[in-house]
């Protein structure tokens, strides 16, 4: 009998169905992969079951029994937990503090801290060794690097001690060798008997660890395959549909451009990195490679001015640039394409021609705004990036994660820039977002863009960049070219001791 | 059928709706109450919140818990400098003008330089400021006489100017529509809101996050001026503490007009009649005769009743 | 295989920011200490015996109220109605003690409808701010209307005396010891305790962000509402001290200190935000206020300045004490 | 001899109580003619009742000899001045009696000065007409020992009738309002009683709305409104608080702090420790005279009167 069955939910928001008649079973003792693309709704079922979304429609049975969650409170009494995509911490709480917080270890109306204290650490100590010496239960979570707070959240997850665990996208900021000790984690509780939901866009994870894959597509589900049967082509199929089949496969050798230096850097210093020199040749992407959290994307937002660089040069076009903050150095042609969109982009509540018109009012020094005639320049930019959306004075919160980066990125392609900064653009997104991102990436290349990528999979790098420089301690160790853009030297060069 | 249900939930036509309803309720209590003349003499007094609470509006929208606490300090020491520098002759008009929006300007620019560059919060800032204006006021008024009303400056406010409305309802007229103007068709004003709604994005895409909100404080601190000048037509001289009222009462009219205090959505037509309707409360309070304790416990119910007509919290439950 | 650590994050300072991060206060205690130093430089007879026990019992109610006010920052709302709250509490147990006549067992009973009285306008708080989900600033001066309005109703006009029993104790001596210094004890003991609280812990937690405390399975509302309960209890024991140290009831006596205690927990350098605090910083910024405005008037400020004085100083406290902390945490 | 002696404003709303404060300062310098060395100490701000308890126990920690207070609450200061009293030190309110029987009243009995304005009122009105009143801070001691004054008077006039009270807090703009909204709904008012600088307001609505011929109404003794008064031909008239009362206090202090006995000991009004003075009246028969003492003053200023020493004096044993 299965552990947990949907029936027929569904859930829209105002016009939206993010989920459509959803029927589900998971096993006891599975890892239940969830597969989609941006917005298909796995968030949604997830919520669903974890009680902090109420669906319109539908069933949901656990261990046979119709069951009512009328709430997060509900669903963890009745033994479900989740890992949030988006995180659920305290940010000035303690890592132990966060780890015990849904259950608090009480005497009376009293914590119990001793209680608190073990039972984080034991939790804590499940990941030894990978999360780096300056984590401890008592640290402040607000101090904890993005990777180490996802850590606590699954720590949090795991301390519920529920018998369906959820996890979504709890693996996106993580590295490798975390993500290693997690699936450990996750194998032992599977040989426990209990349950597992594990989202991810990692193709070699979901391989790694799942034992069957249900797909998702615009709030539907598709189809469940049993992982030993199926391969990643058959997933990505199912996932975009037949008509878009063609737009997962990237182009593997890519041209070798070679026109004048748009962008050099030479010993830049800052927060996260120490001496980094390059040069970005007009047509050229250059990679940016290595474990995550190596200084590129300190890098990156340096050459932007969001985070200033303390030290080094840099000539844009052969003209000197001082990163000092991001207005001056959009003014003089640089764009900057964060992977954090929900921070770094998009203006939520606002409507998408908004959004996409910030970098058109500085660079042209505008002081008026009128709809029609902005409209016409924000049309091409987001058909270029195929962008679905209903109107340009919809509110961009109501367009789906990966429609919110098209229009982010939207805003840099009406004004050309001279350079182009993507630091990880496409975390979070789907395959077939991703396909046309890189396509028109390639194309703003040849048209003599001078583009650094930053890619934490490292598939992308592989595929896209021309050449790739990889990070270690914040510093380049190495510059792998030609053909000597392979998987082995990338790994060899970031495992490598700093 | 939804689309008219969605069109009755705009803040907007609640604000119209409950204002109207209102105004039935007075004419009921005490005829009289909704004559064209009297609907006139509130509007006046509307249009000296709905002035205020213009900067209010902005301050609020700009985000990031922005508040400005200190308008009522800066109503009262606009009225009692304009009173004095225009004694009662209209030649001193153009000067007391100047003075009072330089010195509004002033203390809207401390608020925003306290705010943005020594990021102190909004609240502390101006509840801080408030202290200190109301010091001022007190040395202020100590070393100079309070003033009078030029003649000019009280007609504005109270005969009528054209088509039988007097020139400050003409002047709050203006102010919607530049308001309006200036939030839809500027890029200031989108830049407002997405300072409002997401500051960090707002920072990345270019958008000068402390100037904007720095222009912010200084546009509520002006607001608050000219506010005082007009609150000095009103009343003929100035006298202390005339600007207190001000203070919540402003917030509320933004809150009545549909703009949530956490800022980034709304605008002023609403806060218009935001404050209209909180007049009318006000007003028809004051019209039924019940003790004084009673129209205080009527008047805070019956903001929390109307407060159910608008912002309430999204539910944590999607 | 680790992850490397990225070298900028300075490591040496992290002792200093700890202590700061564990001790909020830590600012505001040294502009404490520097104002009673500079009051007893001034005028040495404010920090005698004397001075020090009419300092406490003037501001008592101010450091209670101060603390009535951090349980609902902590959770990140606020109560404009805590000085409402009060003066509501004020007039009842004047109220009952003028109908029941003073001997210590109706004060008793009286103090008990108080703090009744206290936790009730809390619990309203709590509806109309957590349950029905209105904005808490407006919503709390919507109430604090409310209970104004109540408390004129009880009692009309400023007046009516208390029992000399009820404040010749308090403003009495026990074995030779101001009977205010064992309230300072009793109310220290109390804070302790609390502190130790789940709600205490999970009101900081909510103040972190609602909406992951309440996918994290909290009881947010539940919780908020336990804030402003607290908050309830506490204004009506700040009542208690202002009726021990006035004697009478005053339909208005609370009005003004709405806002001086929202500045001293700011003093105390808690965050307006929620998430972060602590209560002892808030009855060090309530001392700040009472040491700023005695300071004004013992370096001989002119009268007419010494509002702006005043007011300029505690603009300054404030920024000082959120530019210190931040920077110390930094 | 030498006299420290306090003085504790806690309301610095008005013009009124700069006056009073600036006429008891002056009250003392004059001290120095007679040899005596009478230095004033000065906490004027707003504060709320707890703030000016701290204004007295500032005040016993520097050591004065007297405290005159223009006290918040009637009530609240009673340990407070029984600890004043421990320390040796006199204390004297004026302006809102007492009822800590360790301190004196010096000042007018508010109560009176209440029904003053209702007794012209009613006098003006014929005994008959609808009446409406604007009071100050509805639960104020002084606002409503003024309303009992006029209750009073009103309810032995049976043909007038109260058709509404309200409160605008001793705000001028906020009684202009008040009566903005009156006059909309009672077209047919006769008479208005009015407290203080309220009353400037109230009589703008009243002429605004062209009823200056039709209304009775009290006024205020501020230069400005004198002047309208005179202009306008105002039917109005006013009963005197004057800021001296600070000053008048004052001198009494400095006398008992000689340790001089007054003839009468101070046993008036309901807490029987008031020695209450004159309550000048304004009205159109004296309106000039008034008029004549302000000349020169800025508008602001109160028409006043004060026990000068030699007045006080003759209080004296
Ligand atoms: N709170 C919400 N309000 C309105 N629409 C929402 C909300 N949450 C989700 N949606 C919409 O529902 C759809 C499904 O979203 P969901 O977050 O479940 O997708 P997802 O599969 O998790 O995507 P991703 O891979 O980007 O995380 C999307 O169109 C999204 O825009
Ligand atoms: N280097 C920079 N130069 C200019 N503006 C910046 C810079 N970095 C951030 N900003 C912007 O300046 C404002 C304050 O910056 P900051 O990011 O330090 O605030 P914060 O950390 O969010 O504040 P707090 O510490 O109060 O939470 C924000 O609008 C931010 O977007
Ligand atoms: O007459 C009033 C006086 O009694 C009050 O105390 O202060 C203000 C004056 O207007
Ligand atoms: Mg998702
Ligand atoms: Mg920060």
């Amino acid at each position: 009998m299965s552990r947990l069955q949907l029936k027929g939910v569904g859930k829209s928001y105002g016009a939206t169905k993010a989920l459509r008649h959803a029927d589900l079973d998971i096993e006891a003792g599975e890892v239940h992969v969830l597969m989609g693309s941006n917005g298909s709704g796995k968030s949604t079922l997830s919520k669903i079951v974890a009680g902090s979304v109420r669906p319109d429609m539908g069933e949901i049975l656990l261990d046979g029994k119709p069951v009512s969650i009328t709430g997060p409170q509900a669903a963890r009494a009745l033994g479900v937990a989740i890992f949030y995509q988006e995180l659920s911490l305290a940010a000035h709480r303690t890592v132990a503090e966060n780890i015990c917080l849904a259950d608090l270890p009480s005497r009376g109306v009293f914590v119990d801290r001793k209680a608190l204290e073990d039972r984080a650490t034991r939790y804590a100590a499940l990941f030894d060794g990978v999360t780096g010496d300056d984590f401890s239960p008592d640290a402040v979570v607000q101090d904890l690097r993005a990777d180490q707070r996802q850590l606590v959240e699954i720590m949090k997850t795991l301390a519920s001690e529920a018998s369906v665990l959820i996890f979504d996208e709890a693996t996106s900021a993580l590295d490798r060798a975390q993500v290693e000790r997690f699936f450990e984690i996750l194998r032992d509780l599977k040989a426990e008997g209990r349950s597992i939901i594990f989202i991810s866009h990692r193709m070699d994870e979901i391989f790694a660890i799942g034992d069957r894959a249900t797909v998702i597509r615009d709030g539907e589900i598709v189809g469940s395959r049993q992982i030993g049967e199926t391969t990643p082509a058959e997933i990505i199929s199912m996932m975009v549909g037949a008509q878009e089949e063609k737009a997962a496969a990237a182009d593997a050798t890519p041209a070798r451009p070679a026109g004048a230096p748009v962008l050099s850097v030479r010993g830049l210093t800052g927060p996260g990195f120490s001496d980094v020199g390059f040069e970005v040749r007009a047509g050229e992407i250059l990679g940016f490679g290595g474990l995550h959290g190596q200084g590129q994307s300190a890098v990156l937002r340096a050459l932007f001015g969001a985070n200033p660089p303390t030290s080094g040069g840099v000539e844009l076009g052969g003209k000197p640039l001082h990163p000092k903050n991001p207005r001056e150095t959009i003014r003089q042609g640089v764009a900057y394409v964060s992977g954090d969109r929900s921070r770094d982009g998009v203006v939520s509540g606002r409507p998408i021609l908004e959004n996409v018109m910030p970098i058109h009012y500085l660079r042209e020094r505008m002081m008026l705004a009128n709809p029609s005639a902005l409209a016409v320049k924000a049309l091409p930019a987001l058909q270029a990036l195929r962008t679905k959306f209903a109107g340009l004075g919809h509110p961009i919160s109501s367009l789906s994660g990966g429609n919110q980066q098209k229009v982010v990125i939207a805003r840099w392609l009406i004004d050309r820039p001279a350079v182009l900064l993507l630091d990880d653009p496409t975390k979070g997104i789907d395959l077939s977002a991703k396909a046309d991102l890189f396509s028109l990436i390639r194309k703003l290349a040849q048209e003599g863009i001078g583009i650094v990528l930053y890619a934490s999979e490292d598939a992308e790098l592989l595929d896209n960049a021309d050449r790739i420089l990889v990070f270690n301690g914040g510093a380049i160790r190495r510059e792998l070219t030609g053909a000597a853009r392979t998987r082995f030297n990338l790994y060899q060069a970031a495992y490598e001791a700093a | 059928m939804n689309a008219s249900i969605a069109f009755l939930r705009q803040p907007l036509v609640v604000a119209l709706i409950l204002i109207v309803v209102l105004l039935w309720l007075g004419e009921t209590l005490s005829p009289g109450f909704a004559s064209g003349q009297q609907i006139l003499r509130l509007l006046i007094v509307a249009a000296l919140l709905g002035i205020v609470a213009a900067g209010q509006n902005l301050v609020i929208l700009g985000g990031r818990e922005g508040i400005d606490l200190s308008v009522g300090g800066v109503v009262s020491l606009s009225a009692i400098i304009a009173g004095n520098l225009m004694a009662g002759e209209n030649g001193g008009i153009p000067l007391a003008i100047l003075a009072c929006v330089v010195t509004g300007a002033f203390f809207g620019l401390l608020n925003g330089i306290g705010v943005t560059l020594l990021r102190i919060p909004p609240l502390v800032m101006t509840l801080g400021m408030l202290g200190v204006l109301q010091g001022l006021l007190v040395v202020v008024r100590q070393g100079i006489p309070s003033g009078r009303a030029a003649p000019a400056l009280a007609d504005f406010v109270s005969r009528t100017f054209l088509f039988g409305l007097p020139g400050i309802l003409w002047l709050w007229i203006a102010i919607g529509l530049v308001m309006a103007f200036l939030l839809n068709r500027t890029v200031f004003g989108h830049r407002i809101y997405a300072v409002g709604s997401n500051e960090q994005a707002a920072f990345m895409a270019g958008v000068p996050v402390r100037a904007i909100r720095i222009a912010l404080f200084v546009l509520s601190g002006v607001f608050a001026a000219i506010a005082g000048i007009c609150l000095l037509g009103y009343s003929g001289s100035s006298f202390a503490n005339v600007g207190e009222q001000y203070m919540l009462a402003s917030i509320i009219a933004v809150v009545f007009g549909g703009t949530p205090l956490s800022g980034g959505k709304g605008g002023y037509t609403g806060t218009m009649a935001g404050a209209f309707l909180l007049v009318i409360v006000q007003s028809i309070l004051t019209t039924v005769n019940i003790d004084e304790s009673g129209r205080q416990m009527v008047f805070g119910a019956t903001l929390l009743v109307l407060m159910l007509f608008y912002g309430r919290g999204r539910s944590m439950r999607a | 295989m680790a992850s490397i650590e990225a070298p900028a994050r300075i490591r040496s300072s992290s002792a200093v920011k700890r202590v700061f991060e564990r001790y909020p206060f830590l600012p505001a205690l040294i502009i404490l200490v520097v104002l009673i130093a500079l009051n007893g430089w001034f005028q040495p007879r404010s920090l005698s015996l004397v001075g020090v026990t009419g300092l406490v019992k003037t501001y008592l109610a101010l450091m209670l109220l101060a603390v009535a006010q951090t349980y609902v920052i902590y959770s990140g709302d606020i109560d404009l109605s805590a000085g409402a709250i009060v003066s509501l509490v004020n007039v009842v147990i004047i109220g009952v003690m003028a109908q029941w006549g003073g001997d210590g067992v109706t004060v008793i009973a009286a103090l008990c409808i108080g703090l009744a009285t206290g936790l009730a306008c809390g619990i309203v708080n709590g509806i109309v701010v957590a349950a029905l989900r209105l904005q808490a600033i407006v919503a709390t001066f919507a109430t604090s209307i409310f209970f104004t309005g109540l408390a004129l109703y009880i009692q009309p006009v400023a007046g009516t005396p208390a029992p000399a029993a009820f404040w010749r104790t308090y403003g009495g001596r026990i074995l030779e010891i101001p009977f205010v210094f064992y309230v300072a004890v009793l109310f220290a003991i109390l804070l302790v305790v609390l502190v130790r609280t789940r709600l205490s812990l999970r009101l900081l937690a909510v103040g972190d962000g609602q909406q992951e405390a309440f996918q994290s399975g909290l009881p947010v509302t539940r919780i908020r509402m336990g804030g402003y309960a607290l908050c309830g209890v506490f204004a009506a024991l700040a009542a208690f001290c202002i009726t021990g140290d006035t004697a009478s009831g005053d339909p208005l006596v609370g009005g003004k200190m709405t806002l001086f205690s929202i500045a001293a927990v700011v003093l105390g350098g808690s965050a307006l935000s929620g998430g972060y605090g602590t209560v002892v910083g808030s009855v060090i910024g309530a001392l700040i206020i009472g040491f700023i405005n005695s300071l004004v008037f013992f370096v001989g400020t002119p009268s007419e300045w010494q509002n702006l004085v005043q007011g300029v100083a505690i603009l300054l406290a404030l920024m000082a004490g959120v530019l210190v902390g931040r920077g110390a945490r930094a | 001899q030498d006299f420290k002696i306090g003085l504790s404003n806690g309301w610095v709303g008005s013009e009124w109580r700069t006056q009073m404060i600036d006429e008891a300062k002056a009250a003392a310098e004059a001290w120095k003619e007679k040899g005596v060395n009478v230095t004033v100490e000065v906490q004027s701000a707003n504060v709320d009742v707890p703030g000016q308890i701290a204004h007295v126990r500032n005040f016993i920690s520097a050591g004065v000899d007297a405290i005159i207070i223009n006290p918040n609450s009637p009530t609240a200061f009673d340990p407070v001045f029984a600890q004043a009293k421990e320390a040796g030190i006199l204390v004297i309110a004026t302006d809102a009696e007492v009822s800590s029987p360790d301190a004196l009243y010096v000042g007018i009995d508010q109560k009176a000065w209440g029904a003053a304005g209702a007794e012209w009122l009613a006098k003006t009105l014929d005994g008959k007409g609808n009446v409406v009143a604007i009071n100050g801070v509805a639960g104020h001691p002084a606002n409503e020992m003024r309303v009992a004054g006029y209750k009073e008077v009103f309810a032995a006039h049976p043909d007038i009738k109260i058709v509404n009270e309200v409160n605008a807090n001793w705000d001028q703009a906020q009684g202009q309002q008040a009566m903005q909204n009156l006059l909309a709904t009672y077209p047919d008012i006769n008479g208005v009683w009015v407290q203080d600088g309220m009353a400037a307001g109230a009589w703008k609505s009243i002429m605004d709305a062209g009823k200056t011929d039709s209304i009775a109404a009290t006024g205020e003794i501020r230069k400005d409104f004198i002047d309208l008064w005179t202009k306008d031909k105002l039917n109005s008239g006013a009963s005197v608080n004057p800021p001296g009362v600070m000053a008048s206090a004052l001198n009494v202090a400095v006398l008992m702090l000689q340790g001089k006995e007054l003839k009468e000991p101070a046993e008036a009004g309901q807490y029987k420790n008031a020695m209450y003075l004159p309550i000048p009246f304004i009205d159109s028969s004296n309106l000039e005279e008034a008029a004549k003492q302000l000349e020169g003053k800025p508008g602001y200023y109160s028409y006043t009167s004060a026990l000068l020493i030699e007045d006080a004096e003759a209080l004296f044993k």
